[in-house]
């Protein structure tokens, strides 16, 4: 339930509903398939339906006579455009040239081979069936460990070992740790491909007007000035004529921080064509052609003590990269090694990253990006750990974790976590479960042949992207505010919000600084046009960096409007509150609005100021943040089916400060239905020969309403000294948290008949294999 | 995804529509399957004879001791059916388990078993009913049995010109259970059992079952009613005939269940459709 | 996907053998089949219309038998493309004089295989993969003596 | 080929020649104007598109224009009266029920069938109901709740 705001008050920390939400609950938002301009065509994109493949020729002169279809292009056409731009460098990274057509071989199923360009979509989707391509077809792979094998079909010709990059990292002295463990646990653990799945697919718009050589791209995208920069650089026009707007964005995950082929080539379209052309995704495009998350194969092994203390941690990651790099494809395992000794002290690590082609899509950033691979890695290890050494896995974590007198705690990866009490979370969701109870209810089940598991995560997080040095395309964020001559807020923010609510979170920042009401407040943001700069949203980051620079200009226009309550009052002693400036002394004050009016009419102005009432301020973060929680799972295992029944599920997450709870829980709530889907549910397939197998939503099951169970949410709150708002970021954590509490918990539940480890997704059918398997005292 | 062309008819009544069809136009009833068949383009029909607007097609009634259905009755109409809920449970039940509620409210039974999908869910109770269809062409009328209308995977014994003009069911006092374990993408059943039991002195005299998801076609487990009737019913028994259902069955695999344990997960919730068509019963 | 199983024909090994041999007893028995056309020895270009109630596609592709081996074993290859996809269909067949029937006139087939499927068809058809394919082969060996 | 169809969009009476092949939702949205309906796939399984057709729940995409020559449609922009949001809006807005929208006009819509035909569902009859909806951002528990409320403030 929301509090509604009926006088003026704090506004941070109450459960606000959201400003963004009149239009949407009304159907009157406009996505990008809203637009509609005079004289629009549409696009429809012809692909590969090969893995691997050389084009031998192209036929476009049945679908160039059906009637309405202005032009049909293809590889040969888009000559000097392009390419789709990876923004990740690694040293001695091979980066494929990625052409926004197939020139003369495909490397995926989906592989973009020619764009057909008609009046309506119905005759793009005929004159789309009317194009010939024949193809030499090719042996493909796909798979990231057959693809490392000798003698696997390259994906690329001329790197035949299908590597693009080898990374290393290490930390302390990992040799010395093993050789004086007293116990080792090694686990091979796989982190499965995902469909990020945002509902609305992507989409583009594009304008071109000739007469002033300048583009608008309606893009749905989480990143509008990045692709803005990279689109202008691929079509060679100036970055100041290229507009990008994200309209209403239908969620993104991650997956629309990328600039895609498709935004390049309609541009090119629309620049060819001069008129406008629209081209919306279809779901199968979207499984098939954008991004895909995770796609690790993890080899790790832990060293500890007999007491339960981990010395040292060892990882080989195999990362899917797909066939080509996507924006941020190569970083994404940088981010699990960042993160791989999650909220442990040990200050041993080695990271071996193996990135490998595949005849796949590309992986990137998907809520999570890196960090739920890493943390479920971690989470798992210890749970197996745990076991080895019949330790409680309560009592394990509480061994290892950070303590709070050693933050700031630098890590052996070489970060600096920011703050935490990490026991915090850990206590209040045991005691929310009532953890003695839970184990003995457990044992006496267990007595009683129920399959009873008690599971939990303890997992840490990077957020708040980032300090600019370690962040691809800078790691600042900008915020303008003006007050209007009317004495109403206008904010201009950089991030481009597509669900998260920061149209609201941002008006009660603005709102409590000046002490307006939250209706004085208006928030704009994804148009390059309209906003000074920006960054987008990704990463945890758009409060914790974009609110902070939202505050940091707030700053500047307080002084500003002190300087013009100081002139209008004739005091030097003036202070402001409830959105006017009162003089201390007379007692006497001037409204927003008088100061407002007076700064633009500028009759006066005050010594070294300049007429108006804007800020701008350009915020460069010092660190990440490191958000942490834990997350307790109470499941039961059908025995005749395999069957996963959760029976609780209790989350306690440490955001830092909250501005809006009911907007945090439903992040919470959000990303923990997406930590199930990779534990229970989802899992990308394609079969040897590059095919998609889970191509549609007929195959590929993402949760629904009956699927989710009720998720009991609470926090901790411990403020991150990087910003002065003291938040750290909720879009990723649930997601993080939720993949290790399930699974430690099914494996838990079926640990008495010597099951360590399975990998996700845990489907019945895996489930009731290793039951059946133990229970009739086959090996597993 | 966009169908290719094609011509549409809308006719008012059955004698309309049926012209058309024996024209080898193809019946539209709810669409829920040919529609989308038709948005990927694996169903490319040339002329869509809808058979929304036919008069006197949709209609649940009972007459002479048995339920008639007119093929263009809505899932929703038959799980909301007060008679059939109350005279044919199996069929309100199973009902509810199709799809979800924007299908039911315009999937009909007539284009849910015309479509033949070896994954539906009414064949399993029209199995376990023993229902008859009235098929109708131009020219002629004919009730065929149920088991003799599934031949295959989206295969029927339909002749060119006809189409499904009613279902048939018994007035069924039987206890009665639809137990279906679904795909958690589409819905399908992987495996969806009928059961029907009528118990007499406490003994079994007569079984029923319908399975559907488990094999190219939605089936009668006759080997495990003949195991079931004559008997009390106990949980041995249960399982002892739910051993036989998929005795000379070849279950389907795919990326979501193997052949191994879509039979298991048959014989299992054929135990527990028994057990509760069992306990309905007394 | 694998595909395998066994089937009966009521004629010898050696007359099944030669029907599988047969262009023309080939284009009757496979499902959809419309032409088969000689291209080459034991490899000819095909085209198909598959139709199973509302589901419809055309094909055009190429049938190849090799490693012959008279009357008992061969491979049959055949594979399609058409706008909803294509298909590879790949299989051993063993041939061997029926020990049940207890007459000397039927052949037992065995058949080992694995089948491929592509574009929309390998999309959105997970579901009914296997059970087509066991369909269309059940048809295959039907009308292949009928 | 085309064909005259005229229908009931929100209360207005809409004529207009179409390929039988348009789908609804396309009309809807591109012929007709309402964009509050959604496509989010191709396969019927997100619900995106729901409309109200004849008073019951449909998805629009899986329905051809022609179908619908004569009949009533609401759409989500039909839903609030004389600028007063329906109750099943007011409750999605006050718990948090959207988060990036795209979903939410079909939710809505099937959740009003859902409390016209049942006006006090449990958690697990609200869960059953919306399952031809896929919401990819909340986990579905703030919609639950909304559901819960409108059913509340129904009562009431």
């Amino acid at each position: 339930m929301s509090t509604i705001i009926t006088k003026r008050e704090t506004l941070a920390g109450k459960r606000i509903r959201r400003k963004e939400d009149p239009r949407l609950i009304t159907g009157t938002a406009t996505y990008v398939d809203d637009i509609k301009l005079p004289g629009m065509h549409y696009a429809m994109v012809v692909r590969s339906p090969h893995a691997a493949a050389n084009i031998r020729s192209i036929n476009t002169k049945a679908a160039l006579a059906i009637k309405g279809v202005a032009a049909v292009f293809t590889g040969k056409d888009i000559e000097g455009v392009g390419p789709v731009p990876c923004g990740a460098a690694l040293p001695g990274l091979r980066v494929p040239h990625h052409t926004i057509l197939a020139t003369d071989r495909v490397y995926l199923v989906g592989h973009p081979v020619a764009v057909v360009v008609a009046t309506d979509r119905y005759i793009a989707q005929d004159a789309a069936e009317a194009v010939e391509i024949d193809y030499e077809v090719l042996p493909a792979v796909a798979d990231p460990e057959k693809a490392l094998a000798p003698g696997a079909p390259p994906v690329h010709p001329q790197w035949p070992d299908n590597t693009a990059f080898n990374f290393h990292q290490e930390g302390g002295e990992v040799d010395k740790a093993f050789a004086d463990a007293e116990v080792v646990v090694k686990q091979r653990i796989t982190s499965q491909r995902l469909i990020p799945m945002a509902m609305e697919t992507r989409g583009v718009v594009a304008d071109w007007r000739a007469a002033e050589r300048s583009l608008t791209l309606f893009t749905s995208t989480q990143a509008p000035h990045l692709v803005r920069s990279l689109v202008a650089q691929c079509l060679g026009l100036d970055d100041n004529r290229l507009r990008v707007v994200a309209p209403e964005v239908g969620g993104g995950f991650g997956s629309k921080i990328d600039t895609y082929a498709e935004e390049i080539l309609m541009g090119f379209v629309a620049m060819k064509i001069n008129k406008p052309v629209k081209w919306i995704e279809t779901r199968r495009e979207n499984f098939l052609c954008t991004i895909h998350g995770r796609g690790h194969v993890d080899y790790y092994e832990l060293a500890a003590k007999r007491d339960g203390e981990i010395t040292a941690i060892k990882l080989k990651i195999i990362q899917d990269l797909g066939a080509f790099l996507s924006l941020l494809t190569p970083a994404i395992p940088t981010l699990s090694v960042l993160m791989m000794p999650g909220l442990y002290r040990t200050k041993n690590i080695r990271a071996d990253v193996v990135g490998a082609f595949t005849n796949c899509m590309a992986t990137d950033a998907y809520r999570g990006a890196g960090r739920p691979e890493a943390t479920h890695g971690i989470e798992r290890m210890i749970d197996i750990l745990a076991a080895e050494l019949k330790m409680d896995p309560a009592e394990i974590r509480l061994k290892n974790f950070v303590r709070n007198e050693e933050f700031p705690f630098p890590t052996a990866t070489g970060l600096i976590y920011d703050s935490g009490d990490y026991a915090a979370p850990l206590h209040k969701a045991m005691g929310i479960v009532d953890y003695k109870t839970a184990r003995k209810e457990q044992a006496e089940g267990r007595a009683k042949g129920k399959l009873l598991g008690i599971g939990m995560s303890t997992y840490g997080e990077i957020c708040a992207f980032g300090p600019s040095p370690a962040t691809p395309a800078g790691g600042w964020e900008s915020a303008q505010v003006k007050i209007e001559p009317s004495g109403k807020v206008t904010v201009m923010t950089g991030i481009s919000p597509h669900g998260q609510g920061e149209e609201t979170t941002f008006s009660q920042i603005a709102a409590d600084e000046l002490g307006v009401d939250l209706d004085d407040v208006l928030v704009l943001h994804g148009d390059t046009s309209i906003v000074q700069y920006g960054i987008g949203t990704f990463g945890s980051r758009s409060t914790a960096v974009g609110g902070t620079a939202l505050y940091f200009a707030l700053q500047e226009l307080k002084t500003k409007l002190k300087k013009w309550g100081a002139l209008l009052l004739d005091s030097e002693d003036v202070m402001l509150a409830d959105g006017q400036c009162t003089c201390n002394k007379s007692g006497k004050s001037v409204s927003f609005k008088e100061i407002a009016f007076a700064a633009y009419r500028a009759m006066k102005v005050p010594p070294n100021m300049e007429p108006g009432l804007v800020a701008t301020y350009f915020w460069e973060p010092p660190n990440f943040t490191f958000p942490f929680g834990a997350h307790i799972v109470i499941t039961e295992v059908d025995r005749e089916t395999g069957d996963i029944d959760i029976k609780r599920y209790v989350a306690v997450d440490d955001c830092g400060r909250i501005l809006n709870p009911l907007i945090v829980d439903g992040q919470v709530h959000g990303g923990v239905a997406q930590g199930l889907g990779q534990a229970l549910w989802e899992g990308v397939v394609y079969d040897d020969n590059g095919q998609l197998l889970t191509g549609e939503l007929m195959d590929y099951a993402v949760p629904r309403a009956p699927m989710m169970p009720w998720i009991e949410s609470s926090h901790t709150v411990t403020p991150s000294p990087v910003n002065p708002l003291g938040v750290k970021g909720v879009g990723e954590a649930g997601t993080i948290g939720a993949s290790p509490a399930v699974v430690n918990s099914v494996v838990d539940a079926l640990s008495h008949l010597g099951v360590r480890h399975i990998d996700m997704p845990l489907t019945p059918e895996k489930i009731w294999q290793i039951v059946s398997k133990h229970e009739s005292g086959r090996p597993a | 995804m966009i169908p290719e062309a094609f011509d549409y008819s809308a006719p008012k009544t059955l004698d309309e529509a049926l012209g058309l069809i024996a024209s080898g136009a193809k019946p539209l009833a709810g669409g829920m399957s040919l529609i989308p068949m038709m948005k990927l383009r694996l169903a490319l029909p040339d002329h869509l004879v809808d058979l929304g607007r036919v008069k006197d097609l949709s209609y649940i009634r009972e007459q002479a001791g048995s339920l008639h259905i007119g093929a263009a009755t809505t899932h929703h109409e038959v799980e909301s059916s007060a008679l059939v809920r109350s005279k044919c449970p199996l069929l309100a039940e199973t009902a509810s388990h199709i799809g979800d509620v924007q299908v039911r409210n315009r999937g009909t039974i007539g284009g849910s078993v015309a479509h033949a999908d070896p994954s539906a869910d009414y064949p399993a109770a029209l199995q376990a009913l023993e229902a008859k269809l009235v098929l109708k062409s131009a020219k002629s009328e004919r009730t065929v049995a149920i088991d003799d209308f599934f031949v295959d995977t989206f295969t029927t014994s339909i002749e060119p010109g006809e189409m499904i003009r009613e279902v048939i069911l018994p007035v069924d006092p039987a206890g009665s259970s639809y137990q279906k374990v679904a795909l958690k993408a589409s819905g399908f059943a992987v495996v969806g059992i009928a059961a029907r039991v009528r118990l007499a002195g406490g003994t079994i005299v007569m079984a029923r079952i319908g399975v559907t998801g488990l094999s190219n076609r939605a089936y009668r487990a006759t080997h495990t009613e003949r195991a079931l009737e004559g008997r009390t019913g106990n949980p041995a028994e249960i399982q002892a005939a739910a051993a036989l259902l998929t005795k000379d069955i070849e279950a389907n695999a795919d990326i979501h269940a193997s052949a191994e344990y879509r039979a298991h997960l048959a014989r299992v919730y054929a135990e527990r459709a028994l057990a509760t068509a069992l306990a309905r019963a007394v | 996907m694998k595909i395998a199983g066994t089937t009966r024909l009521a004629v010898p090994p050696q007359r099944a053998y030669e029907m599988m041999q047969d262009p023309e007893v080939l284009a009757r028995a496979m499902p959809g089949c419309e032409s088969l056309e000689k291209i080459g020895p034991d490899e000819y270009r095909m085209k198909m219309k598959m139709a199973m109630a509302s589901l419809s596609g055309a094909f055009e592709g190429k049938v190849r038998i090799t490693d012959q081996n008279p009357p008992t074993s061969f491979r049959l290859i055949v594979e399609g493309t058409g706008k909803i996809g294509f298909m590879k269909g790949e299989g051993l067949l063993n041939l061997s004089p029926s020990a049940e029937s207890g007459t000397a006139a039927a052949t037992d087939v065995a058949y080992e295989g694995d089948v491929q499927v592509g574009g929309t068809m390998a999309a959105v058809g997970q579901r009914l993969i296997d059970a087509t394919a066991r369909m269309l082969i059940k048809k295959f060996f039907e009308k292949l003596t009928a | 080929m085309t064909q005259s169809i005229t229908l009931t969009i929100n209360g207005t009476s809409y004529s207009h020649e179409v390929e039988p092949r348009l789908l609804l939702i396309h009309y809807l949205r591109e012929v007709a104007g309402f964009t509050g309906p959604h496509i989010g796939c191709e396969t019927s399984l997100c619900g995106a598109c729901t409309v109200e057709f004849e008073g019951k729940a449909v998805k629009s995409c899986t329905m051809f224009a022609v179908q619908a020559d004569g009949a009533n449609i609401v759409t989500i922009e039909g839903l609030a009266t004389n600028g007063k949001l329906h109750a099943m809006q007011e409750a999605f807005w006050n718990e948090h029920g959207a988060q990036c929208g795209f979903c939410t006009p079909g939710m809505i819509m099937t959740s009003k069938q859902l409390l016209d035909r049942n006006p006090d569902p449990t958690e697990a009859e609200i869960r059953h109901g919306i399952e031809g909806n896929i919401c990819r951002c909340t986990g579905y528990q703030h919609i639950v709740n909304a559901v819960r409320a409108a059913a509340k403030a129904g009562r009431a």
